[in-house]
């Protein structure tokens, strides 16, 4: 990433800098934002390496924080559809007085498209891992105020300063998971311990994977062992030939649909996050989840609050509501995921439990790979053409 | 002298830099039935389109006059004139009353009235109200439509009434009868009739005067006796009827007519051709039923007489056309009554020996064609 | 005059029919079960109905949709016929640039319609400084814009080989060009616009790449809510409003024929 | 009013060009205005660099439309447009027939024009949901045959290239029904009859007089499955399990998971590109013979 930061700097450095009128006056907006933004990020990037602040609940940092205006006008909130508990959004609405919409969208790009471009109007996002450092680097985050988050300090400790937002100045956290094995226990021998399960032809049409490359291409990298980060060609080309030994079984590459087909039996395992798989699991308890000794992707869905917001205030109200231990727990009840508040996790009907030590070796977040983005594309077009 | 109804004035129209019409002049009397007649493509529909006001004269395209007032910029609803179309224009989504009725509501008039008129109008082109006029115009034979567009036009109590060759589509017998009615509502309304057709015997019956269009200008301009016998261009004399063409030398000139040597030597005396110089090559014609066969030394004094030799004689039931060829090769027809050819047959037969003979008063000469 | 067709004809006919409103069916007969996956009957329910009411987001959406789905038809209905008007009746310098520039809409994927269309809205609003807000209005205009040229396309085939003499007929009996268009060519045109209109108001109604990108705060379509609902898992209630929306539509429909009956001439 | 309405009228009368633009103006300025500017910066972005982040970087390169030359891209472009045409080739055998029995059927026209219509004022993804409903192996149509004993085994249809087929088609019938049913509508039917008393039998009505008369919807009813279905992407992930690639999907992911705008842009236009010139020679063709014939 740093290498990224130094080519930018250094187009700055040989004047890319001076087209930015040009570039205001004429031809794309994404353009003099990304330009800028990572002038910006070129210019803190010693600030990037700094120690992380203190742990969240401690004493505020010491610079003094500035006061918030009152809560005025509406709260808007756009994010993941069927990603927040009925009452979440009603009660906050009579407890604060303020009225909220909900707006949603379907994949991070939709959401940071509208951003970038200066669309504005909205209060709170919720962009997954990767997507915050894209946001970062286009520097579309208000930094948090604190003092207005009192609950911040329900966090749990693994939750905090993650590799996205070292100094845990932007996000709040929001649900977390990971991307294992949903199977039913009825149609399988044995409980599948491998991602090696979706090369077995035995299972030929019987078993889908994730329509998306980095949950795709990631386990077949996990399962050689290597990182689901990894931009090195010969650890991808290794992880093509699984992946695409493993198409030849696969019924489809589905998301989080192939629950009703695991519902009705169509499909006896399928790659899916445990939350969906709770999910599913409401309707047929003959399903169940895995996670892969050979590791996945854990993630974490975080709240932001965008350049661009309107109502500040009501946002951090928000943030600090959604971390009250029963009102966190209620969300997580909902969507079946886990919360990344630590009171409101032991208040789940069905556990979460958190990832242990020795599981974090396993599990892994799904960084943002910048260049590698086109190799992994290119790959992924290969494999799902050929 | 009345005005005319309707006057042309040096009227040019282009479109896209091909002259539909040049620089055409005309007047049409109130009450007169005439005829713009022509092969397809001479600018007759452009002309009516002019006067109907679809299509607008070129800017320095000379001035189109209805009524005295230069119409050249007024709209076709301001003209106040009608219109039967070639394919009818019927409004296939109304019925026939509401089609008939259709010019009178755009012209306010009251609803009662307009009832009243309509049955009138569909009286006047003898369809039963009652009976046809709730049908949709699909429903309607051929004849039935021309005459729902006749009713449409003539509801508006015009004084002038545009046809664009309303009666093409119409079998033969139909053709005839609707012929004699047209004329006769052009008799007894009193409206003034401009009738574009490319059928010469069409604008014959009808026509007080026509006007033969050929190639954008206007041929010749007359009563029908006028253009048929005194055919002023080749074209002319071509197109309506059939005509006998002479082409020789001006040798002499006297007053109303010339005398012209052939190649051959004969000479032909004809009328016409003032102003034609001595030396100079015309071209005469004269229509087959003013000439007249006989025997070789037979001929008449006083008249213009070539040698010829029968070639064929065509059986056409009410005449007979025989078919003469002269010493140099061309051929002349000579029309005559069928006395009966089973009782008294003609004398001439192929290979006979005989003279043509034509008076020089039904021979004319040609003007030359423009260019 | 149905008795006319071959059988064979109506046989595929019905089939084609029934291929089409199969999964209608589907739809009409799941937004009843009792079962929030929809994987086998489980039983007669009106829960899914009961939820519309609780279910805010959808009702409003439904609303967002109609008003943008009612209003770009009628202004790319309009603006879609006289250009086909245009295009057949006249000939005119630049009419083959219109005619391909007609066709580009068409093939244009949606998704680069929409985000050229959030770019140029913000290069409006933040370089040119007109106060553009997404929401309802920009949604209008990018439907508009993505709808004309299927509605010219439509009611161009109506148009060709259309009598011309009919208008000049209007013209000449007293009608100006306005009340010539709309007392004759209008109504010749009618199955022609209708179409085009359908169409139109079909893929507005129906569109959510477009429209996710250049909504803003509040003013979600349906499509919107639906696609986010059904991503996850289908929810019966999309399938209680699908229904209600169907059912409403037909009844709409045979309002309509019943009233729309021809007038004779009467004093 | 009425004097300027038609001073107006008159002042048009005299410059017929101005007559064409004055009806087309609003709809032209529009597609220009909302259509043609934003594609522009498009198309400027098709040759700019990439940014990481999503958005394009100041510069000038032709890179991402060589890159298209890839073999995998034609590849992908072959194999959508295979998709693309046998869509419009059924839907023209299923829409053709079912758009001359509507224009034929009298007073029931407009309720079959609407039942047409009708599925698709539900959304697209719910209808396809309810194809897969019906597709499955625990689907509707497998446990029917089943449960009549046709079949023991399930016949797999998700996944399958009809299955895609039977998607694109669904989505796309009522763009080839209805300019077919508009053009047949005003058919006049003397004609047919006219045919009929000429001795014509009924192949050669509809092939010599029907057919040709119908051409123009026809070929509007094609242009627009065509190239809709060339750019379609949700019905092959949904239907055929997304185990292909379309041509659509390449230009989405551009734009969202490889985060490479120029080179979504480029592909774009490639395809449109492509499209457009067949659509203009297909146009030129057709006035050629409009001029061969008059």
């Amino acid at each position: 990433m740093s290498k990224e930061v130094s080519r930018l700097v250094e187009a700055v450095a040989t004047g890319a800098i001076d087209r930015r009128e040009f570039v205001r006056g004429a031809l794309g907006l994404g353009l003099s934002v990304a330009t800028i933004a990572a002038v910006l990020q070129g210019c803190s990037g010693e600030e990037a390496k700094a120690p992380p602040a203190p742990a969240p609940g401690g004493t505020p940092g010491p610079a003094p924080e500035p006061e918030l205006g009152p809560i005025e006008g509406e709260l808007h909130i756009y994010m993941w559809s069927d990603y927040i508990a009925e009452d979440t959004v009603p009660n906050f609405e009579k407890e604060f007085n303020c009225k909220v919409t909900l707006d949603t969208y379907e994949s991070n790009e939709e959401m940071i498209a509208k951003l970038q471009a200066g669309a504005g109007g909205y209060d709170l996002v919720c962009p997954s891992g990767y997507a915050i450092t894209v946001l970062k680097h286009l520097d579309l985050m208000e930094k948090l105020t604190r003092k207005h988050i009192p609950n911040l300090g329900n966090v749990a400790p693994i939750f905090t300063s993650t590799v996205f937002d070292p100094t845990n100045d932007h996000t709040v956290p929001w649900q977390w998971g990971v991307t294992g094995i949903a199977y039913r226990k009825d149609k399988l021998p044995t409980p599948p311990d491998s991602w090696a399960l979706f090369l077995d032809a035995a299972l030929k049409g019987k078993v889908t994977m994730m329509d998306d490359m980095r949950d795709n291409i990631g386990a077949w990298l996990r399962y050689r062992g290597k990182s689901l980060n990894s931009v090195d060609p010969t650890e991808l080309a290794a992880a093509k030939v699984d992946a695409l030994a493993a198409k030849v079984n696969l019924r489809a590459y589905i998301s989080a649909p192939v629950k009703a087909q695991l519902v009705a039996g169509d499909v006896y395992a399928a790659q899916l996050w445990n939350g969906d798989t709770m999910q599913a699991r409401a309707e047929n308890d003959n399903i169940e989840f895995a996670v892969p000794k050979e590791g996945a992707a854990i993630w974490c869905d975080s709240l932001v609050i965008p350049k661009g917001a309107r109502n500040i205030r009501a946002a951090h109200e928000f943030l600090n509501y959604i971390l009250r231990p029963e009102v966190g727990a209620s969300i997580s009840n909902f969507t079946g995921y886990g919360s990344p508040n630590k009171l409101a996790s032991e208040k789940l009907a069905t556990p979460v439990p958190y990832p242990s030590e020795e599981q974090m070796k396993t599990l892994e977040y799904q960084q943002d790979l910048g260049a590698g983005t086109a190799v992994w594309d290119q790959l992924w077009t290969e494999i799902k053409s050929s | 002298m009345a005005e005319p109804v309707v006057e042309f004035n040096n009227v040019s129209k282009t479109f896209a830099g091909q002259k539909a019409v040049r620089a055409i002049s005309f007047r049409i009397e109130k009450g007169e039935f005439f005829s713009i007649l022509g092969p397809s493509g001479c600018g007759k529909t452009t002309t009516l389109r002019l006067l109907a006001g679809f299509e607008v004269p070129d800017e320095d395209g000379g001035e189109v006059r209805i009524e005295g007032q230069v119409v050249n910029n007024r709209r076709p609803y301001e003209r106040r004139l009608a219109m039967v179309f070639q394919n009818y224009a019927l409004f296939p989504h109304l019925s026939v009353e509401r089609n008939v009725a259709f010019g009178l509501e755009q012209r306010g008039v009251p609803r009662a009235q307009m009832v009243e008129r309509v049955r009138a109008a569909l009286d006047m082109v003898r369809l039963d109200p009652a009976q046809y006029g709730p049908r949709p115009p699909a429903a309607l034979s051929g004849g039935q439509r021309q005459r729902v567009a006749l009713a449409r036009a003539l509801v508006l109590e015009p004084s002038i009434l545009l046809l664009d060759e309303p009666l093409g589509a119409l079998d033969l017998k139909l053709r005839k009868e609707m012929q004699l009615e047209l004329k006769s509502l052009n008799r007894r309304l009193g409206i003034t009739f401009v009738y574009v057709t490319h059928d010469q015997e069409e604008a014959l019956t009808m026509s007080d005067r026509i006007a033969v269009m050929d190639n954008a200008r206007v041929a010749q301009l007359g009563a029908p006796a006028e253009i048929y016998e005194r055919p002023r261009t080749a074209f002319v004399a071509r197109f309506i009827g059939e005509s006998n063409f002479v082409i020789g030398e001006v040798v002499a000139t006297e007053r109303g007519g010339v005398v012209v040597k052939r190649a051959d030597g004969n000479l032909v005396a004809a009328r016409g051709g003032e102003g034609r110089a001595m030396g100079e090559t015309v071209q005469l014609a004269v229509r087959p039923e003013r000439v007249e066969l006989t025997g070789p030394d037979q001929a008449p004094g006083g008249q213009n007489m070539l040698p010829a030799r029968i070639r064929q004689v065509v059986y056409r039931g009410e005449m007979l056309h025989v078919r003469a060829t002269l010493g140099d090769g061309s051929e002349m027809v000579a029309a005559m009554r069928n006395e009966g050819q089973l009782r008294r047959p003609v004398v001439w037969q192929e290979g006979t020996e005989c003279a043509v003979t034509f008076s020089p008063d039904d021979t004319r000469v040609l003007e030359p064609e423009p260019a | 005059m149905a008795g006319r067709l071959p059988r064979w004809l109506v046989a595929i006919t019905v089939a084609v029919y029934a291929f089409l409103h199969a999964p209608l069916l589907v739809l009409v007969v799941f937004s009843f079960n009792d079962s929030k996956f929809s994987a086998a009957w489980e039983g007669f329910t009106f829960q899914w109905y009961a939820r519309l009411l609780e279910r805010d987001d959808i009702l409003d959406s439904l609303w967002v949709s109609l008003e943008v789905g009612l209003i770009s038809t009628v202004v790319s209905t309009l603006l879609g016929t006289l250009l086909a008007l245009g295009l057949a009746r006249h000939r005119f310098r630049g009419r083959a640039a219109m005619e391909s520039l007609l066709y580009v809409p068409i093939v244009t994927p949606e998704i680069v319609c929409g985000i050229s269309l959030l770019i140029f809205f913000m290069f409006l609003k933040n370089v040119l400084h007109i106060p553009v807000v997404l929401g309802v209005p920009t949604i209008i205009i990018a439907h508009v814009a993505f709808n004309i040229s299927f509605v010219t396309v439509v009611v161009r085939s109506r148009l060709e080989g259309m009598d011309r003499n009919l208008e000049e007929a209007a013209m000449i009996l007293g009608a100006d060009e306005f009340t010539a268009f709309w007392r004759v060519t209008v109504p010749q045109l009618w199955p022609g616009i209708l179409s085009g209109a359908l169409l139109a108001f079909t893929m507005s109604f129906d569109d959510y790449v477009i429209t996710s990108l250049v909504t803003g705060p509040g003013s979600s379509t349906l499509p919107i809510v639906v696609y986010g609902m059904v991503r996850k898992n289908i929810e019966p209630s999309i399938n209680a409003i699908s229904t209600i929306i169907l059912v409403v539509t037909a009844l709409l429909i045979y309002a309509s024929d019943r009233l729309s009956k021809p007038t004779a001439l009467k004093p | 009013m009425m004097e300027l309405r038609r001073a107006w009228l008159r002042w048009l009368s005299r410059h017929p060009s101005l007559r064409a633009w004055s009806v087309m103006f609003p709809g032209a300025w529009w597609l220009l205005v909302f259509f043609m500017v934003p594609l522009g910066f498009m198309f400027a972005y098709s040759f700019m660099e990439r940014n990481v982040y999503g958005g394009v970087e100041a510069g000038f390169t032709i890179e991402h439309y060589a890159r298209f030359a890839d073999p995998l891209y034609m590849k992908i472009l072959v194999r959508t447009v295979v998709y693309a045409l046998g869509c419009t080739v059924a839907s023209l055998l299923m829409g053709y027939p079912v758009a001359y029995a509507i224009s034929r059927s009298g007073p029931w026209k407009n309720l079959l024009v609407f039942l047409v219509i009708l599925p698709f004022w539900t959304s697209f993804l719910v209808r396809t949901f309810a194809m897969i409903f019906l597709m499955r192996d625990t689907g509707l149509i497998n446990t029917t045959l089943m449960g009549m004993g046709l079949i023991t085994e399930p016949i797999e249809m998700l996944g399958t290239p009809a299955a895609v087929m039977a998607g694109l088609v669904y989505g796309f019938l009522p763009f080839m029904v209805l300019p077919i049913y508009s053009s047949l509508e005003k058919l006049d039917p003397s004609l047919l009859e006219a045919a009929e008393v000429l001795g014509a039998k009924p192949a050669a009505r509809f092939f010599r007089v029907v057919l040709p008369l119908s051409m123009p919807g026809v070929v509007a009813g094609s242009l627009l499955v065509f190239i809709p279905a060339l750019g379609s992407f949700l019905t092959s992930d949904l239907l055929g399990g997304a185990k292909e690639i379309m041509i659509g999907n390449l230009v989405q992911n551009q734009f969202t998971s490889a985060r490479n705008w120029p080179f979504g842009s480029a592909a774009s236009f490639v395809v449109m590109g492509v499209v457009l010139l067949a659509v203009f020679a297909y146009l030129r063709s057709r006035d050629d013979d409009a001029l061969a014939g008059a």
